[in-house]
């Protein structure tokens, strides 16, 4: 199969959409003719025109707000935030009117707009340009939250998502977008809460969201060498959670380790961790084990930034651990 | 006002409209009072004219925004007393199934797209709905109602500056009602309202809001305009509210005084002074316009009565309408 | 010992901290003559005046940035969020700015400023005005969140606050504004980090945040007449967290419930039920079991509402399953 | 310009200031270039009278707030270049110990309150500082810098009206250089710039910013009218950027003609007309200009080596700083 790049993935998936449906439109800043500071849009605004790949001034409440009330009426736009940090910008016009106008209308207002974003440091960008704030509109019903890991799931995982009636926010991993994967050429859709296992194992079960399953997949291949055989699981679409595939996994190998970029107190690690501590507690020989981003704001010091972020070798360290039986001790 | 007989419909219809708000929030004030309401909620009493005169300009694929004022918005738009109530009562029947009430009521079908608690909040989603106008070729046009206190909200700024450079059929009305909450505007509101609109290029009027017809005549000349292309356009509509902020506001003499209450419903009443023209042109007796009154109250209290022994939603509607595709969210 | 509301001890807080430092004001809407519409600041404008009890326009992205910058050149801004849910339009400024700039300039920078806000379900005020966002405050780090059960706890942790050299979250529960407790005359402050055991227990230990260590307790009281001794334990600061004291109650009673009323997924009672899995895991008869409110927007209908937050009853009942080993076979 | 003779230092440090800006960006740009820095950067080259002539007008006590190009202000407010070097490579001897990087570089002991990744994000900090200082009675005066795309942002409607109700002595100085990232200035701002902040009711003034001494004329009048309580005041300065929007935007002929570049650069550059100047009122000679530039470059030269050559930070420090109080935040 060919391979391509996630950032020429995204752009895939967004131009057999728009192709296909005439109210799709992206806006956002430098969009158009620049294609994003990421290029990731490149060709888009020569094929589709200004009127569908709209360049807007630096408003990110403002054409959040827009987006949401071209989806009310017809439309379905992808909006572009240009950093996941800027979320922040735009929490009220995503989290009290997008995910809430479907139900305080009484199934009457739906939403069908997708938001693109990025999570992911060790770009040196410093605090406010590498944030994975994924855990916060996970927290927030009435959307959905895709997680692609690869090219593969960027094209997937956005066509589901144009496609879908509700909200969808994606997130994008900056460092992936000249990643290459194999994508086949023939149009296909990754539907929303089905969870992928990437790898089988039976000793211990690696969950990872976004580019922890790379790192988890090369912890995997740490692990094997060592004679532990690692099951790499990828959620792909936080909400909805595909609990099954994960209980199933968890109850297989007895042992569970979540990796996710987003600081580790209150996210993601916690709530599947405790989906799993619950519903498969009597099968588990160790307590889950999670491993996110430290609780500190991004430093920009690469001395300092590569090591807040989960790595093979740590994961693979967690890995031993729970196998030596060391847990017992410290719990 | 020169096509007096012609538009003799018109003029019976728009004061209609307005008695029709003023009985409905006069049954909602006493649904509170009584105890039979659940939470609080914000009397339209004192801006009839100016939801009447805009809504009557628009034809029902037009679309509005609301506020947490919203009751006059949603009969000016055409919605009905049985589902209004029944929607402040929290009952099965309302227009969002009793998941919205009073802060979230709207006749999506007559197109409001809803009224916001948050103040401010609809500014990008009317203005959204207008760029879907535009992207679609459709030719309606969207209205933003909004009070004094929302043009502190940085959003509007942001979604006036994309409505101006893309020439938008957005129409912005400024109900200035002289007070947010328990403060003057002059108190909030530094330089002048309009200035702020024309310095994005954006053509502003103000008017006084209490002159139905006034307030008509300028939206008859500025939608089709919108329509045109000609937009957008700010109108600030010199108004004022007759309770406190919201029902329960009731000793308010500590920011505003009784005299100024009174002046105010005594000498500049919508609804006093549509029906002395009214009269006075010959269009309708006194006799005729009693009987209209009425008629509207007897409407009401039937709908009240309704909506007061109307089932409440079944339990399991609680997470229904979380998500389009997902019956239920919580299962 | 007095009783006094939880709205007054804010006050005393308030007025105390205000009157022993110069360099502390507040700043927020309807905060000085109004004192707020839950009137928790009567009477400081009185005392202190116009200049340290400001009211602004409706901008909270706009007054909580002009916090940051008056917190950052020396004085101590008490930020006035009227509802929790305009959380949302202040993320940037709280999570990007006040948050990180200690951090970001290497210790030089810090940010003394307190964002009282509040939390709280079944006011009937809808999806806008109803919830209870404190984890995704939580999730950053650089931001300390306090969460008081009672006046004592409100006015304890708010004189805490207001003393921190950190941007602290006060989240108060709206509905307790008019709730009694014993507080004492003399001056006092509880420091974070410090859970609170509130009652004694053996055989199962209910972790409750806020309004929810009430329902714990009551829950507690009908379990005690069942023979079912709970131990009820209130955190205070969610972040800090007295992991210690929270851990130590689940070695001694095997078995724990986290109850809180944000959002079950993806929230506070995830991270609580992990910390206690990972680190007393050998010592749990069963899994930690969590009790957030449901995961959809806050429905208007009191016959929808009441059902989506934790109660007495069903934590109750939760305990009781947790007793009787049910739990194996779901899990 | 009247006071050529007794303003002789004044002039020469402006020039010199003026210098050690573009000598800084060119050795930034180095580091760039030959891969020694982490990151991208944003050159200030070519804005250098914008910053000067400001900070020239302004006391140690004053504070300014920066933006992610940001280098030029920090210089200006009175930086050096050894920490300032330290900071742009991650080293612990940086202004903000390596955590900030480029874009959130400063001097905090000259006033500078941080360099802001988030366009716009800086607005409410200033203010604020500004009403810290009149809350206190200090007689500081605040800049705020940002760019003519950070206009978009709401924030700036919101704290200007906050400004100008409360009379702050802040000073907004708005620099045009024409584009926002790839995007010229007309195609995202609507209406007129200094209309808008007119429309609040603040004295707005447009001014030639390749022109350092017309710039600080009309700062050193209004930075003393500011102190006296007669501002807020908004100035637009009209300049331009020569590099791309960061150091790696190279080729750009898609958004910016080279001809344009090339007419800034050669007949408009603010270092050559101050130098033009100084020669022709006998101030400096060409050589006593040369030697300057030489000491200049070679102080910078030798900052480089010395930040090329120091330590990262100790791996101990990535999470200090998060809070005051607490030592390590992850410990
Ligand atoms: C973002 C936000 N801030 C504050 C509030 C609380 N609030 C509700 S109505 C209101 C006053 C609104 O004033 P205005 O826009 O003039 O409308 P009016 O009530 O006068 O019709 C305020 C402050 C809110 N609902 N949303
Ligand atoms: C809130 C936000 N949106 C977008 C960006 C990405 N971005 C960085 S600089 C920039 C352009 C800023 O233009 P302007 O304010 O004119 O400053 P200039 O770069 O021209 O100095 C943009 C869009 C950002 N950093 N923050
Ligand atoms: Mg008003
Ligand atoms: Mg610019």
């Amino acid at each position: 199969m060919r391979e391509i790049t996630l950032s020429k993935a995204v752009n895939e998936a967004l131009a057999e959409e728009m192709r296909r449906d005439e109210t799709v439109f992206i806006i956002g800043e430098d969009v158009a003719e620049a294609g994003t500071p990421f290029k990731v849009l490149s060709g888009l605004v020569e094929e589709f025109g200004t009127d569908r790949v709209l360049d807007t001034p630096i408003s990110e409440p403002g054409f959040m707000g827009i987006a949401v009330g071209a989806a009310m009426t017809g439309a379905r736009p992808v909006v572009d935030l240009m950093f996941g940090d800027f979320l922040f910008l735009i929490m009220d016009q995503l989290c009290n009117q997008a995910a809430k106008s479907y139900y305080m209308s009484g199934g009457k207002l739906n939403v069908p707009l997708v938001l693109r974003t990025n999570l992911g440091a060790t770009r040196r960008s410093a605090a406010q340009h590498s944030q994975s704030l994924h855990a916060l509109v996970a927290h927030i019903p009435g959307l959905k939250v895709a997680m692609p890991s690869s090219a593969y799931e960027a094209k997937g995982l956005m066509k589901t998502a144009i496609r879908d009636d509700n909200p969808v926010v994606i997130f994008e991993d900056k460092l992936m977008y000249n990643d290459k994967a194999p994508v086949p050429e023939e149009e296909f859709l990754i539907p929303f809460g089905q969870a992928n296992i990437k790898r089988e194992g039976r000793d211990v079960t690696l969950i990872g969201t976004s580019s922890m399953v790379q790192v988890c997949e090369a912890a995997a291949e740490t692990l094997a060498a060592e004679g532990i055989s690692a099951e790499v699981i990828d959620p792909r679409t936080i909400v909805p959670l595909d609990e099954a595939t994960l209980l199933a996994s968890a109850k297989k190998t007895s042992r569970v380790i979540v990796v996710d970029e987003g600081h580790q107190s209150f996210g993601v690690t916690g709530e599947i961790a405790s989906r799993i501590n619950e519903k498969a507690f009597y099968h588990l020989d160790a307590p889950v084990l999670r491993m996110g981003a430290m609780d500190v704001p991004v430093p920009f010091s690469p001395a300092l930034e590569d090591i807040t972020v989960p790595t093979p070798e740590g994961v693979a360290e967690a890995a031993r651990r729970l196998m030596s039986g060391e847990m017992i001790h410290a719990a | 006002m020169s096509d007096t007989k012609h538009n003799t419909e018109d003029y019976l219809r728009m004061y209609r409209q307005m008695v029709r708000i003023r009985t409905f929030e006069d049954n909602a004030n006493q649904l509170y009072l009584s105890a039979k309401m659940p939470g609080l909620t914000h009397m339209y009493s004192g801006e009839e004219a100016v939801a009447v005169g805009i809504c009557e300009a628009l034809t029902d694929s037009d679309r509005i925004t609301s506020t947490h004022r919203g009751h006059g918005h949603c009969v000016a738009k055409g919605a009905e007393f049985k589902a209004m109530f029944c929607e402040l009562l929290g009952k099965e029947e309302g227009y969002c199934r009793g998941k919205g009430g009073s802060m979230h009521i709207a006749d999506q079908s007559h197109g409001n797209l809803g009224a916001n608690a948050i103040v401010g909040g609809s500014m990008g989603i009317a203005t959204g709905s207008a760029l879907r106008a535009k992207l679609q070729g459709a030719e309606d046009v969207t209205v933003c109602f909004f009070g004094d206190g929302a043009t502190a909200q940085g959003l509007m700024y942001e979604v006036m500056n994309m409505a101006a450079l893309w020439n938008l059929p957005v129409i912005y009305a400024c109900e200035n009602n002289g007070y947010s909450e328990y403060t003057k505007t002059e108190e909030i509101a530094a330089g002048s309202i309009t200035a702020r609109a024309e310095a994005f290029g954006i053509e502003a009027h103000q008017v006084d809001g209490q002159d139905v017809l006034g307030v008509n005549a300028l939206m008859q000349d500025l939608v089709p305009r919108a329509r045109k292309g000609e937009g957008p356009f700010f109108v600030e509509l010199m108004t004022y509210r007759y309770h406190g902020h919201h029902v329960g506001d009731i000793n308010r003499e500590y920011y505003r005084a009784k005299d100024e209450e009174q002046d105010w419903k005594e000498n500049r009443d919508p609804i006093i002074r549509m029906r002395a023209w009214l009269v006075e042109q010959g269009i309708a007796s006194e006799d005729e316009i009693e009987a209209m009154n009425s008629e509207i109250r007897e409407d009401a209290a039937a709908a009240v009565d309704y909506a007061l022994k109307a089932p409440y939603p079944d339990t399991r509607e609680v997470d229904m309408h979380v998500y389009t595709d997902i019956a239920h969210a919580c299962a």
